[in-house]
């Protein structure tokens, strides 16, 4: 990463991504609600697209999910490459049928005569006090559906860089954007940018624990390992930055090397993305493990509102240092 | 002895006039939403409170002319911007602020938050904060009155923007189909979230187009008592007397943002501030005193009486403690054995 | 040299009367789908095939005279009962029976099978065996020509039953909002699966509901071909003209069960009976005879052909292979390399 | 099990199950596509209900799976009992925002002052040609979800006692009726007839390796052991019965006697339910394993409909075999 790269939130990058690549093809164009300006996404990620490219490109849609995705399948279907955005990734649910039952399945069941080169950008709550209804990580439903891939950067680069590549992908993508990393500052290449999808990012690099995980908990393990870092306990974070393709080599290259993982995330741990690692780690280095494998994920609840009990509910940096320490 | 538990909810349906118990009871109603409302903001702008917060601003009066005809006993389900309607179905007023504070005294032990407030004893059923989402629902609370021979009515409440979803759709098809006793009460403040009516669907009129699932429809002024009053009578009057569902399209106006803190800019300001001029509390307060010869000093003695009672559920909130922490893991199941370690 | 193949698909929404060339493609079309029907199922009953089978028995005017108007870049879907409109948008009969069959020669390389119909070739876009899931997706293939500010019309089948579920209903909102070039396409056969119209909705009339989203609606006789034909021309010529989308309905009648070897017993026999001595292709040929004067060597020449080429259809997906064990893993994504191993 | 109890098929078990929940409770009611008489069901579950209790209690609904679910919801929060019927367990699709973000909730949203004693029943494809969008099986998604129960009997006697007690359980419960074993025939204890949700069964005992699984895949891995005895593995046959509550103890007692699992099931397996299984017996017995958890679960692809490659899409006996017979 160089470190003269222009400064911006991970929503800016966004924006930047599909400014980009709107600019290069007039096949790409967005949907969703309020995406229009003047408010340009509840989230800003399209802020001032619509006056820039016309409000036929960058179209606000009635608050129906369903027709969103389908929508943005059938533009897809002949070549176009659509933008849709969900609000919040719990709203999922109102579409699950267009997303898994035709979005994922279209290329294969045609035999491969038809895809569905669309993304879906979501915002993910959590840690906001937003209520059970409104922070739900559910990239675990996504993962489980063939045919689906699956982003969540963790840095405005990363961001920039992985959703111009979905836009462009021939496949279903979906783009999650984590709230509380929303308005974070980081570097952002100018121009077109790409990050190929199914490539880990070692955020840290280390000896003694890998992490591995993703999206919002991305600076909460780089932090536990700063902690951990003064104690002399060396901790490797690896940040998947897309879960389908899955980066497998680069997870088994770090915990071969430091024969202990953590697996950590926002989405609830009980049948959770994490199970998918743990238990690949577990069985591919199956007698070269120091310890366990540990997932962290979110406790077995729906997301309490009260920020008391929902600060329990999420992995943070306090405990996942804890964990790393108990087993180093 | 906050004004909201004592408050009547009216007596079943009757189509009877305005009386002027039920105009001061609707006025107290409106009066508690309002300074309600008005508290939290302020609370919310000093950083003494923090909670996300949908304005309900010029929407008082459709809840509050509605539940004069409901019984403690009908049922109730809202959305997030529902305060309102929690307020005039008689969810008390300290267990409603203090959940929305998220403190353990309130009606979810601080659990559920604004948008999930619920509190079966007055009849609350369900705040969801999904969109469409509870008009389903609601037709399985209408269907349960029916199954038991009851003559409970079920009213749900949503938004006009909530019109464009498939669930609204389903529930309602369904709800004719099997004519169970629920009203539909679209609260149609003209936008959904920073979409203008006009931009989200062609549909000449909402109750019109809800007719054509074969059951009764109309567009009333939601700002105005005695047309609310009036239509609430009639459309819950039906579907209590089991003549099937009713769809109530009450017309109003968001008088602010979506959301605490969120832009207006999409908003006409003249059209904004013409309605902030004719918005309906004040305008019904100005009909109490001019049409209806009510006394100025009995209406100001309710309306001292709210805030000290809405002072009062602020303060009882802010001393109320947050859930402990056992309650992460509890209410998920009947029994917390279920859960997977 | 099959039949569909070479079947010419109409030359674009042109309102002109039904030539006689034109009249002999539909009895073509017609001809083809329900001898394709019988054959499949004369080899489901002998064992001699092997699928899931919905019949299209009494449907098959609606696809043959819409395609009348319909160029082969015009979109078409349709779902798990959509024989008829693959066979008319002019899907290789060869490949399409294959695909029924699973073998390698299918349309999907008997991956999809004969739910899951697509050949863009000849803008048989998807099919799907969810219902109501068409017609989202529709309405992004309508925007896309939109978008692309080409004259491409979409069409979109499902069943009667379809207009109960959610997605139908914002897909309707949605096309009628963008006023995209798409032709709602409900085959009304009277029944979903195994429950009659009146018992699943209270709708007076579905073309009235439709109308509510503020587009075109209109009833046909689904079964009458000069009905139909001027019905299409009228939705297709509006749709292509940019005019928005049209919703029509297509009344018709299912002669026989849901699916192959499904039971009858909840149909009302004496209606049955009925409209199968109404049956449209015999109704069709008899009008060709009388009322247009064809001759019945020139309709018997038809049918010759069409049922050789179906014959010859069949054996060829008997003939077939099917899909070697590679294909379970190809088609998943763009390239294998994405795949989690 | 005793041997003189009548034989019925899986789905007249069902269909006795509700019959007496009905006959007991008068606020036991059934709803869903197609369920009244004469089709009582697609599957037949529920034949012959309609004309003993009524079309007020046996209701058929319109194609509407987010009303059937959401009105069973609404019904069971004044104390009703609704048993639902989504047609196909793909449908679910279509209704997951009722069962994820209402149903399994509101209990939790209202701090218990409601909660949702619904049933849903499914039936699940697979292995019958009906292709992508009709074979799916997603108990993954349902077990991701905190406040969702979820059953998936492989015998006509725990589908009968177990869908009796998720009648009457107080938490929303899917119970999952998988299509290729409706029509199996099995004892049936006549009368109330009950079985604990979260109390494993062992199918088999054995010594060597230990089998999890449930629904379809049980008779396929009691197949696979018949075979494997003749070649002196002795193989042990865990049969969850429920996934939520999972029975933990029932599946680390059978790990930790014969030191090597298979965890096997018809649901795909990339992060799939089998995950979560693996990783919690590599968690808990770590360094006591011979062997590293296998997981055998359907294909990362749609389901295919030509039979030769749906046959090697989901596992099956032999391939169980196969998998066993290596790491004994
Ligand atoms: C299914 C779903 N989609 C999107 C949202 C985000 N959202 C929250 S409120 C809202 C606007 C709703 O408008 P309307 O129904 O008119 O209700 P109002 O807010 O005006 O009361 C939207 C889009 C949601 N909560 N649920
Ligand atoms: C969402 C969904 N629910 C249920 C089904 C099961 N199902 C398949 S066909 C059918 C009936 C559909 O009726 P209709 O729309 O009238 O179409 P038709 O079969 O008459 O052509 C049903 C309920 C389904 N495929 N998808
Ligand atoms: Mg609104
Ligand atoms: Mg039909």
């Amino acid at each position: 990463m160089t470190t003269d790269d222009p400064i911006h939130t991970l929503s800016e990058a966004v924006n930047q991504a599909m400014d980009i690549a709107m600019a290069e093809d007039p096949d790409v164009f967005a949907l969703g609600e309020d995406i229009e300006d003047p408010i340009g996404g509840v989230m800003k990620g399209t802020k001032g697209l619509s006056t820039k490219y016309g409000r036929e490109r960058v179209r606000n849609t009635p608050i129906s999910e369903q027709a969103i995705v389908g929508a943005a399948i059938g533009a897809s279907l002949v070549g176009m490459r659509p933008i849709a955005e969900v609000m919040l990734m719990d709203f999922f649910a109102v579409a699950m049928d267009q997303v898994a039952n035709h979005a994922a399945k279209l290329r294969y069941m045609s035999g491969g005569r038809t895809n569905v080169p669309i993304t879906i950008r979501t915002s993910v709550g959590g840690g906001r006090q937003f209520g059970a209804q409104h922070s739900q990580s559910l990239e675990a439903w996504m993962m489980h559906i063939p045919g689906l891939k699956v982003a969540v950067p963790s840095t405005p680069r990363d961001a920039k860089g992985l959703l111009y590549s979905c836009i462009f992908d021939d496949d279903p993508c979906i783009f999650m954007e984590t709230m509380s990393l929303l308005f974070t500052r980081g570097p952002v290449p100018p121009g077109r940018f790409e990050i190929p999808l199914g490539v880990a990012d070692v955020k840290r690099a280390g000896d003694d624990v890998s992490v591995v995980t993703w999206g919002w908990q991305v600076p909460e393990a780089l932090a536990a390992a700063e902690t951990l870092a003064d104690e002399g306990i060396s901790v490797e974070v690896v940040d998947l930055r897309t879960l389908v393709p899955l980066d497998r080599d680069a997870i088994l290259r770090s915990v071969a090397k430091t024969t202990r993982a953590v697996v950590v995330h926002a989405a609830t741990q009980f049948a959770g993305p994490g199970a998918e690692i743990a238990s690949l780690v577990g069985h591919e280095l199956f007698g070269r493990l120091s310890a366990p494998v540990e997932r962290m994920g979110a406790a077995y609840s729906p997301v309490p509102y009260a920020a008391e009990l929902e600060s329990l509910h999420y992995p943070e940096r306090k405990r996942i240092a804890a964990t790393i320490r108990a087993m180093a | 002895m906050t004004v909201s538990t004592t408050q009547p909810v009216g007596s079943g349906g009757s189509n009877e006039g305005l009386t002027d118990d039920a105009a001061l009871r609707i006025f107290r109603t409106v009066t508690t939403i309002r300074s309600t409302e008005d508290r939290i903001i302020r609370g919310l702008s000093s950083g003494e409170l923090r909670m996300t917060y949908y304005t309900v601003r010029g929407q008082e009066v459709i809840p509050a002319a509605i539940c004069e005809h409901l019984r403690r006993d009908d049922y109730m389900v809202t959305t997030y911007r529902g305060m309102h309607d929690c307020i005039a179905k008689g969810v008390p007023l300290d267990e409603l602020v203090a959940e929305m504070c998220g403190k353990v005294t309130g009606t979810s032990k601080g659990k559920g938050g604004p948008m999930h407030l619920s509190d079966p004893q007055s009849g609350l059923m369900v705040t969801t904060g999904v969109v469409g989402g509870g008009l389903p629902i609601a037709v399985g609370l209408a269907l349960s009155s029916k199954l038991r021979g009851t003559d409970q009515v079920t009213v749900v409440n949503f938004g006009d923007g909530a019109t464009s979803i498939g669930a609204t759709h389903e529930a309602c098809n369904l709800a004719a189909l099997w004519e169970v006793p629920v009203v539909f009460v679209c609260q149609n403040n003209q936008y959904g979230e920073h979409t203008k009516f006009a931009d989200y669907t062609r549909s000449p009129s909402l109750a019109e187009r809800f007719r054509g699932y074969g059951m009764e429809a109309r567009t009333v002024d939601g700002n105005s008592v005695p047309a609310m009053h009036e239509a609430a009578a009639e459309a819950i009057g039906a579907a209590r007397s089991g003549s099937g569902p009713v769809f109530l399209e009450c017309l109003t106006y968001r008088l602010g943002g979506h959301s605490f803190g969120a832009t207006t800019e999409y908003m006409d300001p003249d059209e904004l501030s013409q309605a902030e001029a004719n918005e309906p509390v004040g305008r019904y307060r100005r009909w109490l005193v001019d049409q209806r010869g009510i006394g100025e000093d009995v209406l100001a003695d309710i309306e001292a009486a709210v805030v000290s009672s809405v002072e009062a559920a602020v303060e009882a909130a802010k001393a109320s403690p947050p859930p402990a922490p056992e309650e992460l893991l509890t209410d998920v199941f009947s029994s917390v054995e279920a859960l997977p370690r």
